[in-house]
């Protein structure tokens, strides 16, 4: 097989362009053809010294994760990269600045941290983007022609992204950047190739449906486009400005709504309101900001009022760490408001999940009339995928209300009537008749405030088990299996963006002999406790790998199900290594599940 | 800022100019010596140490660099010598002894030594047409030249010093037709009276090499890219007369490579002058291989000594001098120009492990 | 409703009123230092020739005014841009480490001779007549240039020239193909034509029928002894007596400027075909040039030092070894070898290796006892240096031990009236050193005289913006083209063509124009670093203290990077190319532009 | 007009700036905002305001919310505390109702002031709470990229207004005015030595200062509050201006267009701790 498996990490200080060559990169890459995964790391100022990583996995089929080691490691900024020389594998290669502009104190150099196995490339970077553009502004485009030139991707494709991108600015910023890559293009070319990184030949595959690159963050905006979302309400917040962003240029197109509230509580407010109101509303935000929106939350809660909340974790508690990837707000959107907060909670795995998670959202928060978290993080939020959309159109069921019945003259409209399935036809503003008032108040069927205990005990009924028919919810798999089916030796049990790194563990677990199978977990609120406990009969142990602290998923499965599992919870501050998980898959394949729980 | 190494404090740093058989040898040697310094070799090349005098297998078919390398990089890391590649030194500040290099970064030493070896020299009247050569003394410079060079084809050798004529041999093994342009180099480094000179060339002509008289022909005035539909390049002589081939390549002997050096105080004639210790004028810097002029006791003179073995053995002596040995350089290479079984030339030059 | 405040206008920064200045001048020592150690050009030129305002000039097309620049300084600029020693380049900021090769400044200046309009006029600065007769002896670049100012100064000057044509060493130690003496002619004509007397084929000395100094000395207020090194230093040999005269010993030995002068006043010279020549300086160079042009096949030059430590620019040792010309090092000679018949079979040389530095840079080597060697030649060429000669004198003069006169701080020798220049006074050394030289002391003669003094201050000319743009940095070193070859065996045809007018353009837009001096108005500075973020190099500094040299130079500026101690931000011209990127990007405009340069004063 | 330019010796300047002995108030690191940035002025405006004023460093705290501008207190070297988005004014209140000795500064930037934490602002101002307010003004969302903010102008692009942003922008003058801010100035940071004498003025005064600061966001506005349309749009308050004049102060604040820069109203009257020590004095009790 000639198939083409190429990382490519760019590192460099923030203002050098890092995550802009990489978005380049991965966009031409992705116009050839080729599946990718890419993963930016950048840090909190927008200037000044932080560090800023682009990784991309450029793959003929489509991966599940990064790979531990890359096949080419570029550094715009020495003092950076240097602490990741080791990450390229052998006959990798190291690109770098062969003229920095000031002197450097020895062992600053990359030169000199480039291992023995690896293949050094200096080249006169700045002084190529100057001669090329007049400034250097462009030292990204040309790392990037050199990358192109050296591992023999045809420019093409490149120029065409770099017009695309830099078009806004004019044609003058245009062909700059285009000289720039032409000029690292041709040093890259002309360079004596001794790494043996390149890409194979390679027909672009026939595929159905329509192959397109999206981040995280751009399939949510996706998803939510083709489940016509009519209004949004968001306040920036790191790392789910971006959504906000991309809806802003994408829903007035289609004559609906955003607005950019003073802040999260109102961003909340204004989504409840247009829910309440008939329309598909959503916001978008992260830890904090679900902090802050929790009070709002608990009145949808109360209210029954469909609305979707986008959250995109990343590092906590408090401001925490703003440009880091965690998955420790889980408990946050399972219980984080007053009250018994029920809630519809599902997270994706991958770019492609996000995509349908979004647009299933707004399905289940008109179906069960309850506000859905869809719990993304940085990790996924940021990272970019090749993904395949249905040549037949969006998946999704653009009126999922349950039917209004017609009233009986002289009816009087209950906005919560207790029915078999908990979930009551709800009426909104324009409905003749059926006016009515909603209220944080506990309530009885008609809406009105009533705190008597058998009321309370009723509503708290059927808040709850309106959402368990979620866990049957159509064309949605709320679980699914991977690898060995039957009787395992470990079960990898996950949700969230590390399943990603978990599949990966398993097939290279597999590779070595070990019986595995892994299970992600899509819907966590309500808890699909069959599929779960099906799964744990098959397995001698379960493994819950996650990147928070506490082991918040995995005390959720233990707390439902009191059933032994081996928690693999770490914080990181970046997605979970690949090794950790296939190390404990190690571990456990040879002791039993008994002495674990023991 | 200031990186240099202090022998009062620490293990000693040993700096090595040049990734070839001297540097390499060296480096071995040092480290054998003195377990705790710290050693780096510093050079041009992207690679680790290859075999140069393998190169010519290049032209029996393609090998990767992969082939040639003379350790595993696992070597280097067993044995802590840190290889910085692709650097490039412009100067050396022996004041406070560091080394610079064209990225503005000093490495500090205690003790140095310079390796460079020597690049193929090109004469002064031929420098108009520097770009139109073929080059055979990387790696780099000898899959170009492959990649140049047809089935078949014709390679204009000028001047023909031994490594050269080493290319030759492989070049005639694989039906290429060899023309040699001859010179005051030819069969350089080896010394010939001209009745030697004229016996020798006769062997070349036998082994199939086509010989141009470059002294009647009043020598190469110019190479020039070839007309469409002819060979790529054409060699014209002084006297008049041309002629036509695939690839044209300089072999004028070498030139030691001292640039950087220049300035430092160091006494420089051609190459490095040393002792026969290896020691330069500055204590602390040693050279060895192509790129040292050694005093000759009996020769009364400063000389080069050329040779894998000359080479390997200066880088040794250097070593345990600089380790505090006090060994002296003496020549066990043979330097007549032999014949073999069939009344080829032979010469020690190409010996090689 | 506006206010008092004025604010700028528009964006261009050069429209801020605090860049509307006027010239300042300036006599502060640090103002003189800032020149000294930012020109290095014209710090390293003995004549002090303004070399950004000539390059500037070319650069805007004014090749005139280039050379009126030049002629300031040197008044010879077509010679000079032709056989210059060029110190100005080996200095040259553009040659730095890590800035690339130096601006062809003499290839520069030979343009604006080559270029200015063939209607160009000369200007000349004309003091009143001051009733003063000043005779000068020798017409060589020193004589010449002092005979200049003189005439310029007011005073009636008179040159005696031995020879019977007027240029020195000019004309008869430079061969024609490196010098065209049309140029030479021009130049000298321009120089003496405002009322100097030039009276050639008049040997001053004590001999028979020859012009005596005391005589001079009596019709003349001053007398200017600019007679050079015209004695060739002997090269002792074994068998030979000490101090004789080698070409008496055997025929085929010539000194080397006795052999061009030889050349120049029109003897036929011959050469045999192999040619030893025994020295490393521009006339050892000249003579195997020319002797390859008079038929040597192979000749040789031999040093007794080594390619690295010989005074020759890297161009004319690059041509000479382009003419077939080998360079052979590390060798003194000892002997010469001669058949039965006196004719010249060899030299035997000893071989040396390095030993210590001379006081003057120069490298010495020592002999290998034992290592004799000898190498076939048919004629030797000896061009190890000359040395002034002071029996010509009828009277005592102080001399010092190598036999140079000696001079007082006001310029005169130990007899009243009686000065000296040039090589007379140094030894031998370059026509730009002795034209330097010579304007010193007829500063001083002129003092003398007269009683009038001049001194130096520094010229600040604000500038309203940048005149550089970054990508000329990128221009590479343009290559003096030359003559072929083979068309280079006549010895009047000169082999360097000259720049064309594309070429000395693009090698003029090289100049950084380090007479621009960057400056930050600390009191406005609002440390942003926006300037160092544009910054092309590590020019823009972070500085917590830097030192003030007693000569008004700097000392390297202390950088920092701890915020407590960020004193100033402030822009080291010694690392700055000049670029402007600094000034367009300032936020508050608080970046100054100047051009600086020395200018001269009465008083 | 003609000024001669005049020499600057670099030895001279270091001197004289090492001596002022403001550096001391600088923090060791250096500030990470972009180079360009505006708010350079204002850390250097307020080492230099600080020195003169003599405020020893261990008796001042710099109080900010989230954003570029709140990065501050890192740069200078005071007790600092970097709270949450929005709420530097409440917990500044908090630190001064402690310590009546404090010289307590809240920084911030228009977003975090005018939008999340708008709410706070009228009733610092209300409570005369005697703390400086320094309002950093770029008019656009820098940390998180440039969106919006609620002193962008309109017409004004940003990543989430891509069709230019539709709302007039808040007049803050004008609010602070009609607030009851005791004392409300404005500046521009490309005119740094205006800015140092304004920051100098706004510390001095007894009761809540407010400081609006023009500084440009060089990095996401490209076209609006720029060194350039800044440099042309500002001007200074007339000479005949009288700061006691709350009505004159207004019709000036109007002036979008021309913002004036200067010292706008000020006026004397019990601060926050005054009426603290009014009501311990009613209630009978007396200040520790």
């Amino acid at each position: 097989m000639n198939a083409t498996d190429i990382q490519i990490a760019i590192c460099g200080s923030a203002g050098d362009g890092t995550i802009a060559a990489g978005d380049i990169l991965r966009n031409a890459v992705a116009a050839a053809g080729y599946r990718v995964i890419c993963f930016d790391v950048y840090p909190p100022e927008i200037r000044g010294f932080g560090k800023c990583i682009s990784r991309l996995r450029i793959t003929t089929e489509q991966s599940y994760s990064l790979k531990r080691q890359s096949d080419v490691l570029v550094s715009l900024d020495d003092s950076h990269t240097i602490p990741h020389a080791g990450e390229v594998r052998d006959n990798g290669a190291v690109i770098f600045e062969s003229q920095p502009i000031s002197p450097c104190a020895e062992g600053e150099h990359m030169s000199g941290h480039v291992l023995p196995g690896q293949i050094p490339y200096g080249f006169p970077i700045r002084e190529l983007a100057q001669k090329a553009t007049g400034g250097a502004r462009s030292r990204n485009l040309v790392v990037l022609g050199f990358i192109a030139g050296l591992l023999g991707l045809a420019p093409a494709s490149f120029q065409k992204i770099i017009e695309k991108k830099f078009a806004k600015q004019g044609p003058k910023v245009v062909a700059r950047n285009q000289a720039g890559f032409q000029a690292g293009f041709d040093a890259g070319k002309g360079s004596f190739k001794l790494d043996d990184a390149a890409f194979g030949p390679f027909e672009k595959p026939a595929s159905a449906g329509k192959v397109i690159m999206l981040s995280g963050n751009a399939a949510v905006v996706q998803g939510c486009i083709d489940a016509e979302l009519a209004t949004f309400f968001g306040y920036p917040i790191t790392p789910a400005t971006t959504i906000m962003e991309r809806l802003a240029t994408e829903l007035p197109k289609r004559g609906h709504r955003l607005l950019q509230t003073e802040d999260e509580i109102s961003a909340m407010a204004a989504t409840v309101g247009a829910g309440f109101a008939g329309a598909r509303a959503a916001t978008a935000t992260s830890g904090p900001g679900l902090a802050l929106m929790a009070e709002m939350l608990g009145l949808a809660t109360i209210t029954e009022t469909p609305c979707v909340i986008f959250v995109s974790q990343r590092g906590g508690p408090s401001t925490g760490m703003p440009t880091k990837t965690e998955q420790s707000d889980l408990n946050a959107a399972l219980y984080g408001s007053p009250g018994d907060a029920q809630r519809i909670v599902i997270a994706p795995t991958n770019v492609e999940g996000c995509y349908r998670c979004a647009g299933k959202a707004f399905e289940m928060a008109e179906r069960y009339q309850t506000p859905v978290i869809v719990l993304l993080d940085l990790y996924l939020s940021n990272r970019y995928e090749t993904v395949t959309l249905a040549a037949s159109g969006p998946p999704f069921v653009l009126d999922a209300n349950k039917p209004l019945r017609r009233l009986e003259p002289g009816e009087v409209y209950k906005r919560y009537a207790l029915t078999a399935d908990g979930v009551s036809p709800r009426a909104v503003p324009g409905d003749a008749g059926c006016m009515h008032v909603i209220t944080g108040l506990e309530h009885n069927e008609l809406g009105r405030p009533n705190d008597s205990a058998e009321m309370h005990t009723a509503m708290s009924r059927k808040r709850h088990d309106k959402l368990q028919a979620a866990l049957e919810h159509p064309d949605f798999a709320v679980t699914k299996r991977f690898g060995n089916t039957g009787r395992v030796k470990v079960g990898i049990l996950a949700w969230g963006s590390t399943f990603g790194e978990c599949l990966e563990a398993m097939f290279m677990a597999q590779a070595e002999g070990i019986v595995c199978s892994a299970m992600k977990v899509v819907m966590l609120s309500p808890f699909p406790t069959k599929a779960i406990s099906a799964f744990m009969d098959d397995c001698d142990a379960v493994l819950v790998p996650e990147v928070n602290y506490e082991g918040q998923f995995a005390q959720l499965v233990q707390g439902v199900l009191a059933r032994p599992v081996v928690r693999l919870s770490r914080v990181p501050s970046s997605p979970m290594p690949v090794e950790l998980i296939l190390g404990e898959i190690r571990r456990l394949s040879g002791v039993t599940a008994s002495a674990i729980a023991s | 800022m200031n990186a240099s190494a202090s022998s009062a404090q620490g293990p000693r740093r040993y700096v090595i100019i040049g990734n070839g058989v001297a540097g390499n040898q060296a480096a071995e040697l040092l480290r054998e010596r003195d377990p705790d310094s710290r050693i780096t070799i510093l050079t041009n090349s992207r690679l680790l140490f290859y075999n140069r005098y393998l190169l010519p297998q290049l032209f029996k078919g393609h090998q990767s660099w992969h082939a040639f390398l003379a350790n595993p990089p696992e070597y280097y890391v067993q044995r802590r010598i840190e290889v910085r590649r692709d650097c490039r030194v412009v100067s050396v500040d022996t004041r406070n002894k560091q080394v610079k290099l064209a990225h503005n970064e000093p490495i500090g030493y205690d003790a140095l030594l310079v390796a460079t070896g020597g690049r193929s020299h090109l004469p002064e009247d031929l420098a108009d047409c520097r770009s139109l050569f073929h080059h055979f003394g990387t790696y780099e410079a000898a899959v170009t030249t492959r990649k140049a060079l047809p089935d078949n084809g014709t390679v204009v050798m000028l001047g023909g010093d031994m490594i050269g004529l080493d290319l030759a041999r492989t070049l005639l093994a694989v039906s290429c037709r060899v023309i040699l342009v001859t010179h005051e180099t030819t069969f350089w480094p080896h010394k010939l009276t001209a009745e030697e000179r004229a016996d020798a060339l006769a062997a070349l002509e036998k082994m199939g090499i086509e010989l141009i008289d470059g002294d009647a022909r009043g020598g190469v005035t110019s190479v020039e890219a070839g007309a469409p539909g002819l060979p790529a390049r054409r060699v014209v002589f002084r006297q008049g007369g041309d002629l036509y081939g695939d690839v044209v390549m300089p072999f004028y002997g070498l030139t030691p490579l001292v640039e950087f050096m220049v300035g430092t105080g160091t006494d420089i004639e051609r190459g490095l002058l040393v002792n026969t210790t290896l020691r330069t004028s500055d204590p602390s810097i040693y050279a060895a291989g192509d790129v040292c002029q050694i005093w000759s006791e009996q020769d009364h003179a400063y000389r080069f000594y050329y040779g894998y073995k000359n080479v390997r053995a200066m880088g040794a002596v250097a070593a345990i001098n600089m380790t505090g040995g006090h060994e002296h350089f003496a020549t066990t290479q043979e330097e007549t120009l032999g014949r073999d079984g069939q009344g080829h030339i032979d010469s020690p030059f190409w010996a090689c492990e | 409703m506006r206010g008092d405040h004025v604010s700028p206008e528009k964006s261009d920064p050069s429209q801020d009123p605090f860049r509307q200045g006027t010239i300042h001048y300036s006599d502060d020592p640090r103002d003189a230092g800032w020149v000294r150690q930012n020109i290095p050009c014209q710090t390293a030129c003995p004549a002090g020739t303004n070399v950004p305002a000539y390059i500037r000039a070319i650069a805007e097309g004014q090749h005139g005014q280039a050379y009126e620049i030049n002629r300031e300084a040197n008044v010879l600029p077509g010679v000079l841009g032709r056989i210059c020693s060029r110190p100005c380049e080996s200095a040259c900021r553009h040659g730095w480490a890590g800035n690339g090769d130096p601006v062809g400044i003499c290839n520069l200046k030979r343009s604006a001779a080559d270029m200015k309009d063939a209607s160009h006029r000369i200007t000349e600065r004309l003091y009143a007549p001051t009733g003063k007769r000043v005779a000068v002896v020798g017409a060589g670049p020193a004589g010449v240039a002092a005979a200049y100012d003189l005439s310029l100064l007011g005073h009636d000057v008179t040159i005696f020239e031995r020879e019977e044509k007027p240029g020195g060493m000019l004309r008869y130690g430079i061969p024609e193909f490196r010098l065209p003496r049309s140029m030479l002619e021009i130049e000298l004509h321009n120089a003496l034509r405002l009322g100097v007397q030039l009276r050639t084929g008049i040997a001053v000395g004590a001999g028979k029928g020859a012009m005596r100094v005391s005589t001079l000395l009596a019709d003349f207020d001053a007398v200017l002894l600019a007679t050079g090194c015209m004695a060739p230093v002997y090269l002792p040999l074994r068998g030979v007596p000490e101090g004789a005269d080698l070409t008496q010993h055997c025929q085929d030995v010539e000194y080397g400027l006795g052999f061009l002068m030889d050349l120049h006043r029109g003897q036929n010279k011959r050469v045999g075909r192999r040619v030893a020549v025994v020295g490393a300086g521009f006339t050892a160079l000249d003579c195997a040039r020319v002797a390859r042009r008079l038929g040597g096949q192979e000749v040789t030059i031999h040093l007794r030092t080594s390619e690295e430590y010989i005074p020759v620019t890297s161009e004319e040792l690059f041509e000479t070894k382009r003419e077939g010309i080998r360079i052979k090092g590390l060798r003194t000679p000892v002997a010469l070898r001669t058949d039965e018949n006196g004719r010249l079979t060899g030299v035997e040389f000893v071989q040396n290796r390095l030993g210590g530095w001379r006081e003057n840079g120069r490298r010495l080597a020592a002999p290998i006892e034992g290592s004799e060697f000898v190498e076939a030649c048919d004629t030797l060429i000896i061009a190890i240096g000359q040395k002034t000669v002071n029996d010509f004198l009828d009277m005592r003069v102080e001399v010092d031990r190598s036999g140079n006169v000696r001079v007082a701080e006001n310029g005169m020798t130990s007899v009243h009236g009686l000065f000296a220049a040039g090589d007379y006074v140094h030894g031998a050394s370059t026509a730009i050193e002795a034209i330097g030289h010579a304007r010193k002391i007829a500063d001083k003669i002129d003092t003398w005289l007269v009683n009038r003094k001049r001194h130096r201050m520094v010229r600040m000319e604000p500038v309203a913006a940048p005149p550089r743009e970054p990508a000329h940095d990128f221009i590479p070193r343009q290559h003096m083209p030359t003559i072929p070859l083979p068309e280079r065996h006549q010895l009047t045809h000169e082999v360097e063509c000259g720049y064309n007018r594309d070429l000395a353009g693009e090698e003029a837009k090289r100049c950084y124009l380090c007479d621009l001096r960057y400056q930050i108005d600390v009191n406005r500075c609002i440390y942003c670093r926006a300037c160092i973020e544009v910054a092309p190099r590590n020019c823009i500094k972070l500085v917590c203290d830097v030192e003030v040299k007693p000569d008004g130079t700097h000392g390297p500026l202390q950088e920092t990077k701890e915020w407590q101690k960020v004193a100033a931000i402030w822009i080291d011209n010694n690392e700055c190319i000049r670029c402007g990127a600094c000034f367009k990007v300032c936020p508050v405009h608080c970046i100054s532009i100047t051009r600086n340069h020395f200018v001269t004063v009465d008083g | 007009m003609s000024i001669p330019i005049m020499p600057v010796y670099v030895d001279v300047k270091l001197r004289e700036v090492q001596e002022s002995g403001r550096l001391d108030y600088r923090s060791r690191s250096l500030p990470t905002w972009c180079p360009g940035c505006g708010y350079f002025a204002i850390v250097e405006g307020m080492t230099h305001a600080c020195n003169e004023m003599g405020i020893p460093r261990d008796q001042a705290v710099v109080v900010s919310g989230i954003g570029c501008s709140s990065r501050f207190p890192f740069f200078v070297d005071l007790y600092g505390v970097h709270t949450l988005h929005g709420r530097a004014l409440p917990v500044a209140t908090g630190i001064k109702t402690a310590n009546d000795r404090l010289t307590v500064i809240a920084v911030g930037g228009d977003g975090d002031g005018f939008a999340i934490g708008g709410g706070h602002i009228s009733h610092a101002a209300k409570r005369n709470v005697d703390i400086t307010y320094l309002l950093f003004d770029n008019g656009i969302y820098g940390l998180t990229k440039g969106q919006t903010s609620p002193l962008s102008a309109v017409g004004l692009k940003t990543t989430t207004t891509p069709f230019e942003n539709p709302e007039r922008p808040l007049n803050p003058l004008m609010m602070l005015l009609s607030y009851g801010a005791s004392w409300v100035g404005q500046a521009y940071a490309g005119r740094p030595d205006h800015l140092r004498e304004m920051i100098t003025q706004a510390i001095a005064h007894r009761g809540f200062s407010y400081l609006h600061i023009l500084s440009p966001c060089v990095t996401f506005d490209k076209t609006s509050k720029t060194y350039v349309n800044l440099g042309l749009q500002t001007r200074d308050l007339p000479e005949s201006h009288d700061p006691g004049d709350l009505m004159a102060a207004m019709h000036q604040a109007q002036d979008l267009d021309h913002p004036a820069l200067g010292l706008y109203y000020q006026q004397f009257r019990p601060t926050l701790g005054d009426t603290f020590e009014q009501v311990i004095a009613k209630s009978g009790g007396s200040s520790s």
